[in-house]
């Protein structure tokens, strides 16, 4: 059977409906089962690739063609990420292979596996309202998995998660009916061909809808408030699922439709603002943070800002670089996260004070923190620094000089704050002996990101000969609109 | 005429409602829930009849079932059971 | 136009709701009334005067008599949707309260809103 | 055995009111869906069995409703009177209805019939008494109480489940 | 203060509301999917009900995502409420009343419930609507019965074996060399109880399956010490 | 328009006239439990009424009705019945007069509890 | 305006008392009454506006489950608003 786009939605569920069945059989197998679906999805990708980059694939469901079936749409853009996601989404289930032991086990890599699907699902789908239905996959997921320790914290958080996130899918659910009563079809492709059925006002609801909407997954300014709560109080590897899949899950869905239908000289002036907002905002509040994982949330808030500019720019140059960011950020959150929650297990302690002296007790997993943390500032060896240099060089380019220095200047913050917890890192200080060891799994799912991260600043042209057609996708709407109604 | 027989209805069910405001007890409240549902499914089929599609008597028949366990649960709650 | 009237203030109570009370099940309240607004006025989008229901279940039916059969189908998926949110968001008020024995939000203010 | 048929039989009746069709298809589907309710169910569905079914039963069971529909519509006329009349002419109380039924059941059919019929409601069950909230409390001697609420149902319903 | 923010940023939403509402025409015909729904539904799928063929069918690729968003409601709560369950404490039981009818309407409503997904493509109601009905009819005997207790084990063999089924269902098509979810079945006469091919039985699994979560949820509810 | 039909008619006038009734007599009545007897008990009474009347004025929709109005008939009294009890143990105590002493106070707290 | 549009601002008013009912109750139990109450009428208004679907769904989903849910939430935490 030749690999078909829809297996990226079928075969996690099919697993998760299966996962029950399998816990009565062992536990053991729970536990593989992820795995080997991301395994095996990561494979289908990597087979696809080529292909979706040459021409969007175009996978209709049920059989009846779009805009009347839902019609997944798998073209460069989401090749990329895709792949990226389940790629990430292996690791990131090596890693809590040993990191989660605590009850109940199925239920968290049935979550864990069906966060990862919906968030596969929203870069995937071609239709409005399926990308409604895969948010609220994700959301759910997400609320459960962030109250998943069962802490005072981590409810408070799920709970505060849960409030902006159904503002957020009930402002989305309206912009679809909008769309719809005015345009009759809910197709991505076929609305953007008819958006100016949409009387002017209308419109204008409607992008403050989506924005607000998908706003709040993708963690812009005023609606981010749920994002530092829910990081921080969730599993790690919950954690870095949210950090580097489900924000870009929401980016993408956010920014796709707004390029397809209200590209416009001023929405785009107002992505930029937004994005400089969220920037430097985030990288102050990151300043003051005392909690390592918060830290770390706020950076990836500020990471999202930076994208945002990039995006909101609007050129070739500039585009493919926010999606390199995006590939970046994706490996290298996760790897941070990896790194600091063993760093919290080790210390027993939240606090970036408490770290001290790991860097010598505990030399790897530091290693690892550091390798991070150097890459997100954007130093060179490490893929953080062609990502970083290839946005300000678009932004140069645009002709933005303030933009450019701002952005330099969250970098500089940036900088600050992740040196200063590297440099608590590897104070020497007495510790107590600590018996507590970083499992093997989780030290080779750090490995592997690492050495992605490491390779691809060693080399950067692995990933940039995928970028520009992947960025060509995203930008060219007329492309989309003949390729997703074939 | 069906029209005028649910307006008498709407006007029933405006003092249910009223009894529902105003109603001291919880217990009250709960009878002008319970007596709703229960007009509503006169009305319900009523509608049905107006309409004259024979479909639509099966949501009133669901509706007086679920309705019945509603208010029952919310019974169970005052009597300290549940 | 009754109908959006209706729908509106649904809505614009329930976030009043949501936005001003100090009472997590007030709050969890006011989400399910937003989502019965927004259900409500989807439906009557997809109204036609003088049509009759999206189901064939007479010959004499046709289907220029009828109204819009989508948002009726998205609705349904908005629903059960909705009670699934519901559903978490009580879990997740039961949790709260066996922590805090209280479900006033300002007292169970730890982490920054 | 003859608990499970009952459980059946009435199952499938119930679910050809519902379909009001007797298509093949439909037949089958109601009778494998009430043999698979019914096998779990039919424990506490019935006590009694197929003896439900049997020629004098059937016959009381249609005294019982004649009886319960001429209660029914005396009382509700009687209630009806009572509201429109401004004064409001109500004198409520709560008295105690002893039956000499046993079968729960039987006290069940009982203690419906009585709230259904307007002007008593039963408020709670110990034992074999009945507490009826009766909105003109005319008598508080125990057998006037059984003579004025529900004798005849009683004795229909004694007969019924001997 | 926080009432009169509240206040302002509702005025200006509803603002805007009102705005988009007043020149958005109500009950006329609109041209767009719903008319070719209405007008190919019989032909392509053999529902009657058009909103089912929607649903399950046209859009069958959301009733998957949606059964998913129940089933990890379910997952989720029962991984919210975890180890809170048991515990004894004194409570008011049903009178016998409640008890009996509860014991003579349970079957039934499990039978409505049944009714109502068998027979989604004819009628109104379908596999989400049935479920719901058989998860309160065993609310009822919750409600009655204090120690009435749902086997746990057979309610995950029901949710996950329906769940494949609805999978399986898909890949079925898939296999086939059509498409994931596509009707492999003939489609018989509309207004048959056997017709619309893959539609009774994708909504037979998702009623079974939705019965399932939400009773599952429900005892996770009522059994959670307080 | 048929005899039977006629006839429908004539029973689903009576059962909203009924019905009206019970809803004015929540409206009028002093005390929870005169509320429950005539509002629930009219309202029941008048939408058995309305429903079966329906099913006499469309022949072919009477199994349904009936299946209707059979149900209404079994839940109604349990529904009121349950509340009744509920209030009377949240302590709701019946308007009455002296003279008719309350039955059921004395022995209120004898129904069964159970331990879960 | 026609009888049925009479009809229909009777359930529209209602629903909007029974919205704001629910928002001012200081008792939660009455506010889970009244979210009940708001699915009563809605599944009214969607039968009136020719969607049985929905209002069997609506009937199911929000009339008893969601009320059910609710009940046994209050059960499980705190009956009054502070």
């Amino acid at each position: 059977m030749e690999f078909s786009p829809v297996l990226y939605i079928a075969i996690p569920l099919f697993a998760a409906f299966l996962i029950p069945l399998l816990g009565k059989v062992s536990k053991t197998l729970v536990k593989l089962t992820p795995g080997i679906v991301f395994l095996y999805l990561s494979y289908g990708s990597i087979l696809l690739f080529p292909k979706a980059m040459e021409k969007p694939i175009v996978q209709v469901v049920a059989g009846f063609k779009p805009p009347f079936g839902i019609s997944l749409y798998y073209g460069a853009t989401a090749a990329f990420l895709i792949t990226m996601v389940t790629i990430v989404g292996f690791v990131i289930w090596l890693y809590s292979y040993k990191f989660i032991i605590r009850e109940p086990i199925e239920k968290y890599y049935m979550l864990f596996m069906m966060l990862i699907t919906g968030s596969t699902g929203i870069l995937l789908t071609g239709d409005m309202f399926n990308m409604f239905v895969f948010l609220e996959i994700t959301s759910i997921a997400a609320y459960s998995l962030t109250a998943f320790l069962r802490d005072k914290d981590g409810a408070e958080a799920a709970f505060k998660y849960l409030l902006i996130g159904s503002f957020s899918s009930t402002f989305y659910l309206l912009s679809v009916m909008i769309i719809y009563s005015y345009t009759g079809t809910l197709n991505f492709a076929d609305i953007a061909g008819k958006i100016d059925l949409i009387p002017p006002m209308a419109k204008g609801f409607v992008l403050v809808l989506v924005l607000v909407g998908m706003g709040i997954e993708a963690e812009m300014f005023p609606l981010n408030g749920w994002a530092p709560d829910a990081y921080s109080q969730a599993p790690s590897p919950v954690g870095a699922v949210f950090g580097g899949i489900v924000v870009k899950a929401g980016l993408y869905a956010m920014i796709r439709i707004v390029f397809l239908f209200f590209k416009t000289p001023e929405v785009m002036q107002f992505l930029i603002f937004m994005g400089i907002l969220t920037l430097l905002i985030a990288e102050m509040a990151a300043m003051r943070q005392h909690q390592i994982k918060r830290m770390l949330a706020f950076s990836s808030i500020g990471q999202m800002g930076l994208v945002i500019i990039a995006l909101g720019i609007g050129t070739m140059g500039s585009t493919s670089a926010a999606l390199f960011q995006m590939f970046n950020h994706a490996l290298i959150k996760s790897l941070l996260f990896f790194a600091a929650g063993y760093l919290v297990f080790h210390s027993g302690s939240k606090q970036i004070e408490d770290l001290e002296g790991l860097g010598y007790d505990k030399p790897v997993t530091s290693f690892f923190f550091a390798v991070g943390a150097l890459a997100i500032i954007g130093l060179p060896p490490f893929s953080g620094f062609w990502s970083k240099l290839l946005i300000l060089v678009s932004v140069a380019k645009a002709g933005d000089i303030a933009i450019l220095l701002l952005i330099l200047t969250g970098s500089v913050i940036e900088a600050i704050y992740y040196l200063r917890a590297v440099v608590k890192l590897y104070t020497r200080k007495e510790v107590p002996d600590n018996v507590r060891r970083t499992p093997i799994s989780g030290l080779v799912a750090m490995g592997i990101l690492a050495a992605i991260i490491l390779y691809v600043g060693l080399y950067p042209g692995v990933i940039e000969k995928w970028l520009a057609p992947a960025a060509n996708n995203l930008l060219n709407a007329a492309d989309y609109i003949k390729a997703g109604l074939f | 005429m069906i029209l005028y027989i649910l307006i008498v209805l709407g006007l029933a069910t405006f003092f249910v409602v009223h009894r529902g405001l105003k109603g001291p007890t919880p217990s009250d409240r709960i009878v002008a829930l319970d007596n709703i549902t229960t007009i509503t499914t006169a009305g319900l089929v009523l509608l049905g009849l107006y309409f004259d599609r024979y479909i639509y008597i099966d949501v009133a028949l669901i509706y007086g079932v679920l309705s019945f366990i509603g208010v029952l649960t919310l019974a169970r709650y005052l009597e300290g059971g549940l | 136009m009754l109908y959006y009237i209706g729908a509106i203030s649904l809505i614009l109570i329930g976030m009043y709701a949501v936005l001003t009370k100090k009472n997590l099940l007030k709050i969890v309240v006011g989400l399910s009334i937003v989502d019965s607004g927004v259900n409500l006025l989807f439906i009557s989008v997809g109204y036609v005067k003088d049509a009759t229901a999206p189901i064939f279940s007479m010959p004499s039916l046709t289907a220029d008599k009828m109204v819009d059969p989508v948002p009726q189908a998205l609705v349904l998926t908005a629903i059960v949707i909705g009670l699934a949110t519901t559903a978490v968001a009580l879990g997740l008020v039961i949790r709260l309260y066996d922590h805090h024995k209280t479900l006033n939000i300002n007292k169970i203010r730890q982490l920054k809103w | 055995m003859s608990r499970f048929l009952f459980t059946f039989i009435v199952l499938f009746l119930i679910w050809l009111g519902f379909t009001t069709s007797l298509a093949t298809a439909e037949l089958i589907t109601g009778a494998v869906l009430s043999l698979i309710i019914a096998s779990f169910s039919y424990k506490t569905f019935t006590v009694e069995g197929l003896g439900f079914f049997s020629p004098r039963r059937v016959v009381l069971i249609i005294k019982y409703l004649f009886v319960f529909m001429i209660a029914l519509i005396k009382a509700n006329i009687d209630v009806a009177k009572r509201v429109i009349s401004p004064k409001l002419p109500i004198n409520p109380g709560i008295v105690e209805y002893k039956t000499q039924l046993t079968n729960p059941t039987a006290v069940t059919i009982l203690a419906n019939s009585i709230t259904l019929t307007p002007g008593t409601l039963t408020v709670d069950v110990i034992d074999n008494s009945l507490f009826i909230h009766w909105i003109d409390v005319t008598t508080k001697d125990p057998e006037g109480i059984v003579r004025e609420i529900g004798e005849d149902f009683e004795k229909i319903l004694k007969e019924f489940f001997k | 203060m926080r009432k009169a923010i509240a206040i302002l940023l509702l005025a200006i939403v509803g603002y805007y509301f009102i705005n988009v509402f007043i020149h958005m025409p109500f009950g006329e015909k609109r041209e767009g999917v719903g008319k070719y729904y209405l007008e190919n539904t019989v032909k392509e799928t053999g529902a009657a009900n058009v909103v089912t063929a929607i649903v399950v069918s046209y859009r069958g690729f959301d009733t998957l995502g949606e059964v998913t968003v129940l089933f990890l409601a379910a997952t989720g709560l029962g991984a919210i409420l975890f180890g809170k369950r048991g515990e004894k404490r004194r409570l008011q039981g049903a009178s016998v009343i409640v008890k009996t009818t509860s014991m003579m309407l349970y079957p039934m409503v499990v039978l409505l419930g049944a009714y109502v997904f068998v027979h989604g493509h004819l009628t109104p109601g379908g596999g989400f609507q049935g479920g719901a009905i058989i998860a309160t009819g065993v609310l009822l005997m919750f409600m009655s019965y204090r120690h009435f207790n749902v086997s746990h084990n057979a309610l995950t063999w029901i949710e996950s074996l329906a769940g494949l089924t609805f999978a399986t269902v898909g890949l079925i098509g898939l296999a086939l060399g059509t498409t994931f979810l596509q009707n492999f079945l003939p489609l018989g006469t509309p207004n048959d109880l056997v017709s619309a091919g893959i539609i009774p039985i994708i909504y037979i699994a998702v009623g079974f399956k939705v019965g399932a979560e939400l009773t599952g949820v429900l005892d996770n509810m009522l059994k959670t010490i307080r | 328009m048929g005899v039977v039909e006629i006839i429908g008619w004539v029973i689903i006038v009576i059962g909203v006239a009924f019905l009206f009734l019970g809803a004015l007599g929540l409206f009028r009545m002093p005390d929870v439990y005169s509320r429950m007897q005539t509002a629930t008990k009219s309202v029941t009474f008048g939408t058995m009424g309305t429903i079966f009347g329906v099913g006499l004025v469309h022949p072919e929709w009477f199994w349904k009705t009936l299946i209707i109005a059979v149900f209404i008939a079994i839940s109604n009294p349990i529904s009121s019945h349950a509340l009744a009890r509920g209030s009377y143990k949240m302590g709701i105590r019946p308007f009455t007069k002296e003279e008719n002493m309350d039955d059921l106070e004395p022995v209120v707290d004898k129904s069964e509890d159970e331990e879960e | 305006m026609s009888w049925l549009a009479v009809l229909v601002l009777v359930l529209v008013v209602v629903q909007i008392i029974a919205a704001l009912f629910s928002v001012w109750q200081k008792d939660l139990l009455l506010a889970a009454l009244g979210t009940s109450a708001i699915s009563v009428v809605l599944s009214v208004l969607f039968y009136l506006l020719q969607a049985p679907d929905v209002a069997l769904t609506e009937a199911a989903i929000g009339v008893a489950l969601s009320t059910i849910i609710f009940v046994i939430a209050i059960k499980k935490t705190d009956r009054y608003e502070e």
